[in-house]
């Protein structure tokens, strides 16, 4: 399956961010947005995810299911985590699973995945920044979804995440799902590189 | 003994006086062994205090 | 044992479990004691044999007062002296309070209904103890609203602190806005023209019921600090490293 | 409906555990009232005219209260852009969160009213009667409240602007509620009619409200 945005402008407060962007990304492929702050980098991605509206220009998604929108096949990790700080850790991805269609069954494999599984029962309050980080990442591994679109994907955490994260979009990209993160940082995987916005 | 015309009224704030603070020992007591149960838990686990007591030391 | 000692809450832990079976033995004796001498006084010439429900509501009126008072001090505690176990108190005490004020209105109002045809009346004394019992409830949504203990337990002393000084005022202004409207109903059991043979059961239920506080109070103060033991390991439990 | 038992349960579990602010609305149901007879006079006479009015007043207030963080606490630490995303429709789960809501904050006000009731001296079957119209009728609030909701939301204005723009919406539901509280209590009129048309306002505002909310949503995300 191949992610296409054709002819793209986004218009945000009367400000055009960009204009006549264009971007494919195939399966097992990772596309790395990169660009100066204010570029359009999470514009873009928002865009991806239905959250924004173009002004101008489509996103569409060849070769997957006919029925779902883009939205509906694809993962969206923002800067805020989505998490409630009064609930478990795993009620917490529980949750997720359940209200994005998950399969059901046992929640703690995908918690064991990103490291969690200690802390299963504790309340997301006691969680830091990194270990709140990696519960939001346990939201793509417990729902499967082709497309991830990742703002920031790697900013909170620590060493051992980021090669943690890189292992897993890795495995997700050689099971056929692609990527589009927006980030300053290198992920740890093949990339292809869209720079927006012009030079940094 | 007799309550005469407000007898239901008497027994009635007896009653509830005891139904109110058998709840409320029931509550007490309910929570102490659920606090007890997981700090044992926690101690399974092994997670010690910082002064290396363990927290169901009472001595 | 001093108020320094008590400072340490292992030691308070353990003076705890060594005084709670004691407390619960003379708070039942004298509640019996007490139960057996409010059935077996007599009939009030007037009011009947309704004048039992006194035997509780008084207690329970004193005890919904006196619980404030308790908090107030803790209050003070938190805020001048810091004592680590004064917002423990505080916490432990305000539920116990609410229910105490409870009862001091659904007797009151079970009391209130034979003697004067009616369960509620915005009577001064009534209305006071009403707004106290608002006090309290808003003091346990206050605890629940804030995760972390030791920063509810200022806002919370500074909001028992107010009520305790708000209390009077509203005492006052309750009784100054009812008698525009209306005379204040007045309760005919003055404490000291009270009987004899009133005020013997009446005192008796009233120590049990301050016993019955303490020793509640000290079990629920316990189970406060095994809580906030429980919260402190759960936080090293999640930031040991994630492996 | 996974998805959508999945939304009720967590919006429950948030707002019951420490923190949440279920009980606060009843708290502040419960304040309301009591403040009224410092207001009007302890004339129980006139309390007792007035009491209805009075507690549903009360829980138009109280419901209003807590609506105000229905979606901003979800866009505040980012599951509304997942719900949003979701293969749920929008509209659905804006229902479920409303239901949830209604069940968290509604209902304790409907089981808190016989208590007022006794305090404003309405007796047993006036009591019954303003439990049964609150009952019929907080939905209606809670549902055209979360319009204003997702309003807020999109505008990134809480509070204030809430009540401003959800509290003309509920006249409709105030008078009628009211209106069949008094004639039971009266038994002048009829009460069937006044009460009819409140469950036909809950009816209408479900279908309404989370079409309202989640076309607001959408076109408000950014």
């Amino acid at each position: 399956m191949r992610l296409v945005g054709r002819r793209l402008r986004c218009v945000r407060g009367g400000r055009e961010v960009f204009s006549d962007l264009d971007f494919s990304v195939l399966s097992g492929e990772a596309l790395a947005v990169t660009g100066r702050n204010g570029a359009g980098k999470t514009s873009l991605l928002r865009l991806i995810a239905g959250l924004l509206v173009p002004a101008a220009g489509q996103v569409a998604v060849e070769g997957g299911s006919d029925e779902l929108t883009t939205a509906e096949q694809a993962h969206y990790l923002g800067h805020r985590d989505a998490l409630k700080p009064a609930l478990s850790v795993r009620e917490n991805l529980s949750f997720w699973r359940d209200f994005l269609g998950g399969a059901r069954g046992d929640t703690l494999p995908a918690l064991a995945d990103v490291g969690l599984d200690h802390i299963a029962h504790l309340p997301a309050a006691y969680l830091s920044a990194g270990q709140r980080r990696r519960l939001s990442m346990a939201r793509l591994l417990a729902v499967r979804r082709p497309i991830w679109l990742l703002d920031e994907p790697t900013s909170a955490l620590d060493a051992a995440g980021q090669a943690l994260f890189a292992r897993l979009m890795d495995d997700h990209l050689r099971l056929g799902g692609l990527i589009v993160a927006a980030t300053h940082a290198p992920l740890g995987i093949a990339v292809r590189d869209l720079r927006i916005g012009g030079p940094a | 003994m007799a309550l005469g015309p407000y007898q239901s009224f008497i027994v009635t704030s007896y009653a509830l006086v005891g139904a109110v603070v058998a709840l409320l020992i029931v509550w007490i007591a309910v929570d102490y062994r659920r606090q007890k149960a997981r700090l044992r838990e926690l101690e399974a686990s092994g997670i010690t205090r910082r002064s290396g007591r363990t927290a169901t030391d009472m001595s | 044992m001093t108020l320094i000692d008590l400072a340490n809450p292992t030691r308070f832990l353990s003076l705890t479990a060594k005084v709670l079976p004691w407390l619960a033995g003379a708070t039942a004796v004298l509640l019996i004691v007490g139960l057996y001498q409010s059935a077996m006084a007599p009939d009030d010439y007037q009011q009947g044999a309704t004048v039992k429900i006194m035997f509780i509501h008084v207690p329970n009126a004193w005890l919904a007062m006196f619980v404030w008072g308790i908090m107030s001090v803790a209050a003070l505690g938190t805020l001048v002296w810091r004592h680590p176990l004064a917002d423990v108190a505080a916490k432990a005490a305000a539920p116990i309070g609410a229910a105490f004020t409870f009862l001091a209105l659904v007797t009151g109002s079970l009391w209130g209904r034979p003697m004067w045809g009616t369960y509620w009346e915005w009577d001064a004394r009534l209305t006071s103890v009403l707004i106290l019992f608002l006090m309290y409830l808003g003091l346990m949504a206050l605890w629940r609203a804030v995760e972390d203990p030791s920063r509810a337990a200022r806002a919370a002393a500074i909001l028992t602190l107010v009520g305790a000084i708000n209390l009077p005022i509203i005492k006052f202004s309750v009784d100054w806005w009812n008698t525009l409207h209306q005379p204040a109903s007045v309760m005919r059991m003055g404490g000291s023209s009270l009987d004899r043979a009133f005020l013997v059961p009446l005192l008796v239920m009233a120590i049990a019921f301050s016993l019955l506080f303490i020793t509640l109070h000290l079990a629920a103060m316990r189970n406060e600090i095994l809580r906030r033991r429980i919260r402190t390991l759960q936080m090293m439990q999640a930031g040991r490293p994630t492996v | 409906m996974t998805a959508l038992t999945a939304l009720i349960r967590r919006d429950l579990h948030v707002a019951l555990r420490v923190g949440g602010g279920a009980l606060i609305g009843v708290l502040f149901f419960l304040t309301v009232v009591v403040l009224m007879p410092f207001a009007v006079g302890p004339d129980l006479a006139l309390l007792k005219r007035l009491g209805p009015a009075i507690l549903w007043l009360g829980a138009l207030l109280a419901s209003l209260l807590t609506l105000d963080r229905l979606f901003t606490a979800d866009h505040d630490d980012g599951s509304l852009d997942l719900i949003v995303m979701s293969r749920t429709p929008l509209e659905l789960a804006c229902a479920a969160k409303a239901l949830a809501h209604w069940l968290a904050a509604g209902v304790p006000l409907i089981v808190a009213t016989p208590v007022l009731g006794l305090l404003l001296n309405l007796d047993g079957a006036a009591t019954l009667a303003v439990a049964l119209t609150l009952l019929a009728g907080t939905p209606a609030l809670t549902l055209t409240g979360m319009i204003g909701a997702a309003l807020a939301v999109t505008m990134h204005r809480g509070g204030l602007l809430l009540a401003v723009l959800v509290l003309p919406l509920s006249i409709p539901v105030l008078i009628f509620g009211v209106a069949a509280s008094n004639a039971a209590i009266s038994g002048a009129d009829a009460f069937g009619a006044p009460f009819s048309i409140l469950c036909a306002l809950s009816l209408a505002s479900l279908v309404i409200g989370p079409v309202a909310a989640a076309a607001s949503l959408r076109h408000g995300l950014d």
